[in-house]
C-alpha cells in the first residue's frame, strides 16, 4: 500500500494553530487552576523523563522505523545507576565521585542496549519492530532478575536533589530537557549525519545506492536513542528517588502518539524536532486538565485514542480543509466588498 | 457500607477537598470508591477517587503531582510502589498537604499516617495457619504474590511461610521465591497447571492475590479437588469455589471500610484532631485503632466461609 | 530448484528445530514435560490467541497489521456478557454471537480508517485499540464479573474437554477449545486459498494497485480482512473469558506486541502479501511454549521475562538473518528497516 | 478502412491539475492491427491507455467502444468490452506464482471459489496459446523480466481481452526477449487481436506496426502508416527537429588505465576480467540475468567481490561498501531509477546533494546549505534538467529528467569511473540524445564510463569497447577496431544470443 508521506509536510505549522488554539481554550475553562504558577512548575517537573522517551521515538520514526525497548532500557539503566548510588555494586568508589560515576556509568549502558538493537536491525537484518519488542522483554526481564522486582532505594541527597531543584522557578530537569531538544533539532537540520538520517528514513535502498552507510546510521540512531532513554532513566530515579522495573510503562503508547501528532512521520524521512517539543507540552496540559476533571482512565484512554484518530484525518484532509477555508474566506472577501460598493 | 456517623466535621466550616488515589480499576477498588462516596455523604466534604488507567507507578505520581498543583488539602493513596512516591510525598507535605496512606507501612515515616486494615504479619500468618489446617500439617505447598514488586503480598508471605515453618514443621515449600500470578486469573491458572506437572506431590496452595480462583479453576479442571487453596478473596469472583470447596478458605478486608477510614482520618488530621490508640475512625473494624509509631492499625480482616461469602457485596 | 508452495518454508523448518531442541533440554532437566498433560496444557492456554493469530496473519496479508484485537476481543466478549446478565440469558451461543458482531463491528471501523488515512496500520490500530476500549469501558460498562455473577455455561464451556484421561497427576483432558483452534485455521485456510475474495486479500498485500488494476475493490477487500480479523477476535475474547470464568473492564488488552511477535517469527512478512497459517501458529506455539516451560526447568519468577527476551530474540535473529542471506543472494536491498 | 472501428475517441481532452495533457485528441483503432503510439516522455501516451481503459475520464470528449459510446468508462466497463492493459509496471503480484498472476483476473471475474488445478489449467491454456514454456509454478520474485512479461500477456488473453493495450513492454527486455514479444505481438494479430503499443525505441515499433500515430506534448502529429515511416522521419515528427546521436570516439592517445578488473567472482558472478582506460566507455551487454547489474553492483560494493582483484588508478583495492566505492570514486546510476537511484519525494536540490553529503560542510562543521544549493543548481544548469526550482519534488519531473537528476547527482562526485546501468530505459529520443551528449563528454573529459545497455545501437553509438557478458562470464571482448567492422551490428547480436543458447543448454542440463 502507498502511503502519503507528504501530508505530514505541512504539520508542525497546523500542529502550533491547534497548540495555540488548545492554550486559549485552557485558559477559558480552567483559567488560574491551569496557569497558576504551581501548576506550570508541576508541569515542567513531569515533562521531562517522558520528553526523552518521545525524542528517542522521534529518531526512530525518523527512520521509518520504531524502538519499543525505549522505556525498559531507561528502567534498566537506572536500576544500574541505583545500584552504584546506594553502593550496593563498587562500594569502593569513594562517596563523592558515585554521582558521577552512577551517571557516566548508566549513560554508557544505555547506549549499549541502544546499540544491541542497532546491531540486530543491522548484522541480522531484523525489522526494528520486532528486534526492539524482543529487546524490550529482554531488558525488563535482566532488571527483574537483577533487583528481584523491588525497588531500589537510599540514593545520596545531592542526587535527589537534581530531580526537584529549580532554578528561579524553573526546574533543572526541564532545562535539560528544553537543551537537549535543541541540540537535536541544530543535530538533525544542521548537521551531515542528521541529515542522512531524513534520506534513510525517507528511502534506504535509495540511500544505499547513494553511498550512505546505512547500517552505520542505524546502528548511531538507536545508540543515540539508547542515551536518551539513559537520560530519562535518570532522570525518573532522581525524581522518584528510587529505581524499579516497569515504572513509566504506560509513556511508550504515549510517546508514539505523541510522534504523531508533532507531526513526525512513522514512514520515516519527515518531521521536526520542534513539533515533538510542542507535542510533548501539550499532552502534559492535556494530562494534567484530565486531573482537573477527574475524568476516569478510560475516558482519558478514550480521548487520547481518539485523538491520534482525529489527528491523522486532520492532516490527511488537511489540503481538502484548506480549500474549504479558502472559499469561505473569498465569500467573506466578495460579501465584504458588495457592502462597500 | 461505611458505618461511622458524620466523621470529623468540618473545623471551621469550609468545604475541605481530600482525593483518594487508587491503585487501578478492579473490583476491589471499585468498593473502595463506594466507601469513599459514603463519606462524602456523610460529611459533605468534597471527597473523590482518582483512578490511574493501569498499575503503572509513574500514573499515580503524575496524578500526585497534578493535585500538589491544584492544592488539595489531602491525598490519600494506595501506592503501587511505596517507595518511588516519597519524593512527591514530600513536595505535597511541603506544600502543606496532609498525605495519608494504605498498604503502604513501609514508607509510613514519610506521610502524616498511615492507615492498615491489621498487621501485614498477623494477616499473613492466618494464611499459614489456615493452609497448615487445611493440610493437617503434611505435604508440599506452594505461594502466590500478585507480582514479586508488591510489598505488602511479599510481607504476608515471608509471614504465611514463616508461620507455617515454625508450626507446622511437616511442610515443605517447593519453592525458594514466590510464584507471581501477575494479577491475572490465567496466569495463576497456568502456573498452577505446571506446578501440578512439575511436583506431583503438591498438597496446597496459597496465594497473596485475590486472583487465587484461577488455582482453583486449575484444580477443578484437574479433578484434583482433594488439594487445598487458601488465598486472598474477593467475593464477587471467589464466592463459587468457597461454596464447592475448590477454595478452603478465603482472606480479606472491606476495602470500603479502609477507604472510608483512611480518607475520614484524612479529614481529622486537617482538622488538626490527633489520631492515637483508641481514636475511632467510623469505620468496621477501625473503631478502636492502634497507633504504632506513624501508622494506625485496625482490625478488619474477613474471614470468608461458605456460609457467610453471600453477605459481601464486593 | 524452485521451492514449491505446499512445502515447508525455510522459517518454519528453524522453528520447528528451535522448538524441538528447546524442548529436548526441558525434557533432559524434567522429563515430566513429555507427558501429553504438558501438551494439552498449552493447547488450552494459547488457543485464543491461536485464533487472534489467524485473523491476524489474514489483515497481515492484505499488507496491514491490526493491534487492536485485544481491545475488540475485550469489547466483544464484555458487551455479550453484560447483556446476558442483564437479561438473564445463559445462552453461549448468543453470548458468541453477540461477541463476534461486536468484532466485525469494530473491524469494519478498523478498516475504513486504514483506507481512509493512508498512514501506517500499526499506528492507526493503536489509536482505534486506546478509543475501542475507552469507548467500553465509558459507556458500556466497567465493572467486573467475578465467576460468581456469570452464567454458569461460562466456566462449563471454559473447562469442557472432548476427552479425560486419567493420570495420576490428575484427569488429563484435551479442552474444547482446540476445536476453535482448528475451526479458525480451516475457516482462514478456505478463506485465503480458496475463495477470489481471500485471493484478492493476498493479492491486497502484494500490490494495491495492481488489484485495484484487475477490478478488485481495495476497501472491500480490506473490510473483509479486518472485519474478518474482528470476528475472530470476538470469538478469541469469548474463549478467554471462559476459561477464566471472569470478565474483566481491563484484561487483555496489553498483550497485542506478543502475539504481533509471535506471528511475525512465523513469518509472516509485515509488509503484507506473504505468510502461511503453519508459520504463524508455530511463531505462538513458540512464544506460549517458552512462556509455560519456566517452571519445568526450576527458574524462578525473577527470571521468568529474562529468559522469555533471550529466547525471543534468537528466534527473531535467526529467522531475520535466514531472511536477509536470501535477500543477499538475489540482490534484494532492504526498503523497511 | 470503412469498417466500424473497435474503438474510438473523439476530440478527447484531459486535464492534470496545471497540465492540459491531452489536447482534442482524435484516435482510432482498427480490428486487427497493430497501433503504435510514440512520442517523447510526457507526451500523453500513457494517458490515453489509462482514459481508454477506464482509470482516467476524459474532461471532456466522448469514447466509443465496439459502437458504443460513452462519456466515460470504468475500468468494469473496459474489461468487459475485452480492453486490457499491461502497464509500464506490469502490476504483477510479487509472492504469488505466474500460473495464479495469469489466472486471477479471470477467476475474479468469473467465480468466487479458487480451486489450484482451476488455476494451472487457465495457465496453462494461455501459455500454450501463445507457444511458450514458463515454469508457472515459479513466483514472479523469481522470475526473470521476460517470463514476467508473458505472464502479463497471458493474463490479458486469459480475460477475452480484444483491445490490448502494451505500455513499453520493452523496457527492460534484451534484445532476444523482445524478437520473442514481438512475435507473439504478431501472432495475436493474426488471431483477430487489435494491440496498442508503446514504445521508445524506433526500430520496435517500425519492425511491428501497421499504424504509427505520434504525440507531441499532448497533441496529435498524426497518423501514419508504417509503410511510409522511417526511423529519421519518425523522430522528427516526435521531436520537431532532427534527432542525430553523435558517434563516440576515445580521442585520448596515452592509453592510461583506470580501473583493471581481473578474475573477480562474486554472488552470480565468475572469471570477470575487464579494463577502462582514460577516456573510454566500455559497453557491457548480455541477456538479462547475464550478470551485468550483479558487475555493476560489486564494483560498486553492494555485492563484494569474493576473490580477485579490482585496481584503480593502479592501486588494488578492495571495495566492501558502497561508501568505500564512493571513496574511490567509483558512482553508479543504477538500473532501477525510481526506487534505487532518486528519493521521490524529496527534492531536486536534495537528491543532487545527496551522494556528497560529507563535502557539504562549513567551517564550523554545520551542514552547508548555501554551498548545497549552489551545486544543485549546476547540476541543473549543466545537464540542462527542466524543473520549475531546485525545490520541486523529484517525482514531479518527467522520466528523462529524472534521469539526468540522477546523473547529475554522480557528476557533481567527480568520479573516476561512472557506470551507468541501462541509463536511457523508457526515455525518450530526445533526452536520449542529451544523455549521450553528456556521457560522451564526461569520457571527453577522462572518466572511465561503463554503460550496460540491452540496445545495441546504444553500444555501439557510445562505446569504443564492448564486453559480452553470458551466465555471469565475460563470454567476449571487443576492440575498437573490431567496433569498427562492416556488420558488427549483427556480430553483436549472434554474440548476445548464443549466451542465450548457451543457457538453454546449461538449463536443460
Ligand atoms: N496523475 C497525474 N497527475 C498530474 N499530472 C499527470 C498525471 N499523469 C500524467 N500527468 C502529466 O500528463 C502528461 C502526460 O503524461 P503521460 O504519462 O501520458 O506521458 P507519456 O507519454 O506516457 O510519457 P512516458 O513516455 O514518459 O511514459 C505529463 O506532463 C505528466 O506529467
Ligand atoms: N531467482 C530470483 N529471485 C529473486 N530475484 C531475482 C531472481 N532472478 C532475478 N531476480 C532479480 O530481478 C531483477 C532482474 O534480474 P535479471 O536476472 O533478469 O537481470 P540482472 O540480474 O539485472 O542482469 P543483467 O543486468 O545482466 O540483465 C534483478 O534485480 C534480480 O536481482
Ligand atoms: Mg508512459
Ligand atoms: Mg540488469
Amino acid at each position: 500500500m502507498r502511503y502519503e508521506k507528504k501530508t505530514f509536510e505541512k504539520n508542525p505549522t497546523s500542529l502550533s494553530c491547534v497548540a495555540i488554539l488548545l492554550l486559549v481554550v485552557f485558559a477559558i475553562v480552567f483559567g488560574r487552576a491551569m496557569y497558576s504558577g504551581r501548576n506550570l512548575s508541576s508541569m515542567a517537573f513531569q515533562m521531562p523523563e517522558f520528553g526523552f522517551v518521545t525524542l528517542g521515538m522521534m529518531l526512530a520514526f525518523l527512520l521509518g522505523g520504531i524502538d519499543l525497548s525505549i522505556i525498559a532500557n531507561a528502567n534498566l539503566s537506572g536500576i544500574l545507576a541505583a545500584h552504584v548510588l546506594t553502593g550496593q555494586w563498587l562500594p569502593f568508589i569513594p562517596e563523592g565521585m558515585k554521582i558521577p560515576v552512577a551517571i557516566i556509568g548508566a549513560i554508557l549502558v544505555s547506549a549499549a542496549l541502544g546499540s544491541f538493537n542497532g546491531l540486530l536491525i543491522t548484522r541480522f537484518g531484523a525489522p526494528s519492530l520486532i528486534a526492539t519488542l524482543g529487546t524490550m522483554t529482554l531488558y525488563a526481564g535482566i532488571g527483574m532478575a537483577i533487583t528481584g522486582g523491588k525497588s531500589i532505594v537510599g540514593f545520596p541527597e545531592a542526587f535527589t536533589k537534581i530531580g526537584i531543584a529549580s532554578i528561579a522557578g524553573v526546574p533543572i530537569i526541564f532545562i535539560m530537557f528544553i537543551i537537549v531538544a535543541f541540540l537535536m533539532g541544530l543535530f538533525l537540520e544542521r548537521s551531515r549525519l542528521g541529515r542522512k538520517i531524513y534520506l534513510c528514513g525517507e528511502s534506504p535502498v535509495a540511500s544505499l545506492f547513494s553511498g550512505i552507510h546505512n547500517d552505520r546510521i542505524i546502528f548511531i540512531v538507536f545508540t543515540m536513542i539508547g542515551v536518551l532513554a539513559g537520560l530519562s532513566g535518570l532522570t525518573i530515579i532522581s525524581r522518584v528517588n528510587s529505581a524499579k522495573v516497569g515504572y513509566g510503562d504506560a509513556y511508550l503508547l504515549q510517546s508514539l502518539i505523541v510522534c504523531v501528532i508533532g507531526g513526525i512521520n512513522p514512514l520515516g524521512g519527515r518531521g521536526r524536532t520542534i513539533g515533538i517539543v510542542i507535542a510533548v507540552i501539550l499532552m502534559q496540559m492535556l494530562s494534567s486538565s484530565f486531573t482537573i476533571m477527574q475524568l476516569s482512565p478510560y475516558a482519558t484512554k478514550m480521548i487520547w485514542g481518539l485523538m491520534l484518530v482525529v489527528v491523522m484525518g486532520l492532516t490527511r484532509e488537511s489540503d481538502r480543509i484548506r480549500r474549504v477555508f479558502r472559499r469561505i474566506s473569498e465569500k467573506v472577501g466578495i460579501a465584504k466588498k458588495r457592502k462597500d460598493c | 457500607q461505611g458505618t461511622g456517623e458524620a466523621a470529623g466535621a468540618a473545623g471551621d466550616g469550609t468545604t475541605k477537598t481530600v482525593v483518594m488515589i487508587v491503585k487501578q480499576s478492579d473490583p476491589w477498588f471499585d468498593d473502595m470508591a463506594l466507601g469513599i462516596e459514603q463519606l462524602k455523604k456523610d460529611t459533605g466534604m468534597n471527597v473523590y477517587v482518582q483512578v490511574p488507567a493501569s498499575g503503572d507507578p509513574s500514573l499515580q505520581i503524575s496524578i500526585m503531582e497534578n493535585l500538589i498543583a491544584q492544592n488539595v488539602d489531602a491525598i490519600c493513596i494506595v501506592p503501587n510502589d511505596p517507595k518511588s512516591l516519597i519524593p512527591t510525598i514530600k513536595k505535597a507535605r511541603d506544600a502543606g498537604i496532609i498525605v495519608v496512606t494504605h498498604e503502604a507501612p513501609d514508607i509510613a515515616e514519610y506521610v502524616d499516617l498511615d492507615i492498615e486494615a491489621f498487621k501485614g504479619e498477623e494477616f499473613g500468618a492466618l494464611f499459614g495457619e489456615a493452609l497448615g489446617k487445611a493440610l493437617g500439617g503434611k505435604g508440599q505447598y506452594a505461594g502466590f504474590v500478585g507480582g514479586l514488586t508488591m510489598t505488602t503480598h511479599m510481607e504476608w508471605y515471608a509471614a504465611a511461610t514463616q508461620k507455617i515453618a515454625s508450626d507446622y514443621p511437616g511442610m515443605q515449600n517447593i519453592s525458594k521465591e514466590p510464584y507471581e500470578d501477575s494479577n491475572s486469573i490465567d496466569t495463576a491458572y497456568s502456573k498452577t497447571v505446571e506446578i501440578l506437572k512439575a511436583y506431583p506431590n503438591i498438597k496446597g496452595f496459597f496465594d497473596c492475590s485475590a486472583h487465587g480462583v484461577g488455582i482453583s479453576q486449575a484444580l477443578k479442571d484437574k479433578g484434583r479437588t482433594d488439594l487445598k487453596v487458601v488465598s486472598l478473596a474477593v467475593p464477587s469472583m471467589s464466592s463459587n469455589y468457597i461454596k464447592d470447596g475448590s477454595m478452603s478458605t478465603g482472606f480479606a478486608w472491606r476495602p470500603a471500610d479502609a477507604g472510608y477510614a483512611t480518607a475520614a482520618a484524612a479529614l481529622m488530621l486537617i482538622n488538626q484532631e490527633t489520631i492515637g490508640t483508641g481514636t475511632d475512625l467510623h469505620a468496621t473494624g477501625y473503631e478502636n485503632v492502634t497507633r504504632e509509631g506513624n501508622i494506625a492499625y485496625g482490625f478488619a480482616p474477613l474471614e470468608f466461609t461458605p456460609e457467610n461469602v453471600d453477605n459481601y457485596n464486593f | 530448484m524452485l521451492k514449491r508452495h505446499n512445502g515447508i518454508t525455510n522459517t518454519e523448518m528453524a522453528l520447528f528445530a528451535i522448538i524441538l531442541i528447546y524442548s529436548i533440554v526441558v525434557g533432559v532437566v524434567n522429563s515430566g514435560f513429555f507427558n501429553i498433560d504438558t501438551q494439552f496444557d498449552i493447547i488450552r492456554s494459547s488457543s485464543y490467541v491461536m485464533v487472534l493469530a489467524m485473523g491476524l496473519l489474514v489483515v497481515m496479508l492484505s499488507g496491514g497489521i491490526d493491534i487492536s484485537f485485544m481491545a475488540m476481543a475485550l469489547f466483544g466478549s464484555y458487551t455479550a456478557t453484560k447483556i446476558l446478565v442483564s437479561t438473564g440469558s445463559s445462552s453461549i451461543l448468543l453470548a458468541f454471537a453477540i461477541s463476534m458482531g461486536v468484532g466485525i463491528g469494530l473491524g469494519i471501523i478498523n478498516a475504513l480508517l486504514v483506507s481512509w488515512l493512508r498512514l501506517p496500520p500499526f499506528i492507526i490500530t493503536l489509536g482505534t485499540s486506546n478509543l475501542f476500549h475507552g469507548v467500553m469501558a465509558t459507556f458500556i460498562g466497567a465493572k467486573t464479573y467475578g465467576g460468581g455473577r456469570l452464567p454458569p455455561s461460562y466456566s462449563n464451556f471454559g473447562s469442557s474437554t472432548l476427552f479425560k484421561v486419567h493420570t495420576d497427576i490428575g484427569d488429563v483432558g484435551l479442552s474444547t477449545s482446540i476445536l476453535f483452534v482448528l475451526g479458525a485455521v480451516l475457516l482462514t485456510y478456505f478463506l485465503i486459498y480458496r475463495t477470489t475474495v481471500g485471493r484478492g486479500i493476498v493479492a491486497l498485500g502484494n500490490s494495491e494497485e495492481a488489484t485495484k488494476r484487475i477490478g478488485y475493490k481495495p476497501l472491500l477487500l480490506r473490510i473483509v480482512a479486518y472485519g474478518y480479523m474482528g470476528l475472530l477476535a470476538g470469538c478469541a475474547g469469548m474463549i478467554y473469558v471462559c476459561q477464566v470464568n471472569a470478565v474483566y473492564p481491563d484484561k487483555m488488552v496489553g498483550n497485542e506486541l506478543m502475539v504481533v511477535a509471535g506471528v511475525i517469527i512465523g513469518g509472516v512478512s509485515i509488509s503484507g502479501g506473504k505468510g502461511r497459517i503453519l508459520g504463524a501458529l508455530l511463531g505462538i506455539f513458540i512464544i506460549y511454549l517458552l512462556n509455560s516451560t519456566l517452571i519445568f526447568l526450576g527458574l524462578t519468577s525473577s527470571w521468568n521475562q529474562l529468559f522469555v527476551g533471550a529466547i525471543l530474540i534468537i528466534s527473531v535473529a535467526v529467522t531475520s538473518y535466514q531472511e536477509k542471506k536470501k535477500n543477499q543472494k538475489h540482490l534484494i536491498f532492504n526498503a523497511s528497516i | 478502412m470503412n469498417e466500424e472501428p473497435l474503438l474510438e475517441f473523439k476530440k478527447i481532452n484531459k486535464y492534470f491539475t496545471g497540465v492540459h495533457a491531452l489536447k482534442n485528441i482524435d484516435f482510432r483503432l482498427d480490428r486487427g492491427s497493430v497501433h503504435c503510439l510514440a512520442g517523447e516522455n510526457g507526451s500523453g501516451k500513457s494517458t490515453l491507455v489509462k482514459i481508454a481503459s477506464g482509470v482516467y475520464t476524459p474532461t471532456n470528449g466522448t469514447i466509443s467502444l465496439h459502437g458504443t459510446t460513452y462519456e466515460k468508462l470504468n475500468p468494469g466497463i473496459a474489461m468487459s468490452q475485452g480492453v486490457h492493459v499491461i502497464y509500464q509496471d506490469l502490476s504483477l503480484f510479487e509472492h504469488m506464482s505466474l500460473a495464479e498472476n495469469i489466472a486471477i483476473s479471470k477467476i475474479h471475474r468469473d467465480e468466487k471459489f479458487v480451486r489450484k488445478s482451476h488455476i494451472m489449467a487457465i495457465a496453462e491454456k494461455q501459455i500454450s496459446k501463445i507457444g511458450v514454456d514458463l515454469d508457472l509454478h515459479a513466483t514472479v520474485r523469481e522470475s526473470s523480466m521476460g517470463n514476467r512479461q508473458i505472464a502479463a500477456i497471458c493474463r490479458a488473453l486469459a480475460m477475452d481481452a480484444k483491445i490490448l493495450f502494451m505500455d513499453e513492454p520493452t523496457t527492460a527486455l534484451t534484445r532476444q526477449e523482445v524478437d520473442r514479444l514481438l512475435d507473439i505481438v504478431v501472432d495475436l494479430k493474426r488471431s483477430g487481436l487489435s494491440i496498442v503499443f508503446i514504445s521508445h525505441k524506433l526500430d520496435e515499433i517500425l519492425q511491428v506496426s501497421d499504424i504509427i500515430t505520434v504525440f507531441r506534448d499532448g497533441n496529435k502529429v498524426g497518423d501514419f502508416p508504417a509503410g511510409e515511416m522511417t526511423a529519421k522521419k519518425l523522430s522528427f515528427y516526435m521531436t520537431g527537429k532532427d534527432v542525430a546521436y553523435p558517434k563516440y570516439q576515445n580521442s585520448e592517445t596515452k592509453r592510461q588505465a583506470l580501473l583493471q578488473v581481473r578474475n573477480l567472482k562474486a554472488n552470480k558472478l565468475s572469471d570477470i576480467s575487464l579494463d577502462v582506460n582514460k577516456g573510454d566507455i566500455v559497453g557491457v551487454v548480455g541477456l538479462l540475468g547475464s550478470g551485468r547489474s550483479e558487475f555493476a553492483l560489486s564494483l560498486f560494493g553492494l555485492n563484494p567481490a569474493k576473490s580477485g582483484t579490482i585496481t584503480l588508478n593502479g592501486r588494488e583495492c578492495t571495495i566492501a561498501n558502497a561508501q568505500v566505492a564512493k571513496e574511490y570514486g567509483i558512482a553508479l546510476l543504477p538500473e532501477d531509477r525510481s526506487t534505487q537511484g532518486l528519493f521521490l519525494q524529496k527534492t531536486v536540490c536534495e537528491n543532487i546533494s545527496s551522494a556528497m553529503i560529507d563535502t557539504l560542510a562549513e567551517k564550523r562543521g554545520f551542514f552547508d546549505w548555501r554551498k548545497e544549493r549552489k551545486i544543485a543548481e549546476e547540476g541543473v544548469k549543466s545537464m540542462n534538467i527542466k524543473t520549475p526550482s531546485i525545490a520541486t519534488l523529484i517525482e514531479n519531473l518527467s522520466g528523462g529528467n529524472q534521469q539526468k537528476a540522477a546523473i547529475a547527482k554522480w557528476i557533481r562526485t567527480n568520479p573516476t569511473i561512472l557506470i551507468m546501468d541501462s541509463p536511457t530505459v523508457g526515455i525518450d529520443i530526445g533526452s536520449k540524445a542529451e544523455i549521450y551528449h553528456v556521457i560522451q563528454n564526461l569520457a571527453g573529459s577522462g572518466i572511465g564510463i561503463i554503460l550496460i545497455s540491452d540496445e545495441v545501437e546504444e553500444i555501439l553509438t557510445n562505446c569504443n569497447k564492448v564486453v559480452v557478458f553470458s551466465n555471469g562470464k565475460v563470454s567476449k571482448t571487443l576492440s575498437t577496431s573490431e567496433l569498427h567492422e562492416a556488420g558488427i551490428e549483427k556480430r553483436l547480436q549472434e554474440l548476445i544470443s548464443l549466451g542465450a543458447r548457451r543457457k538453454q543448454y546449461a538449463e536443460k542440463a
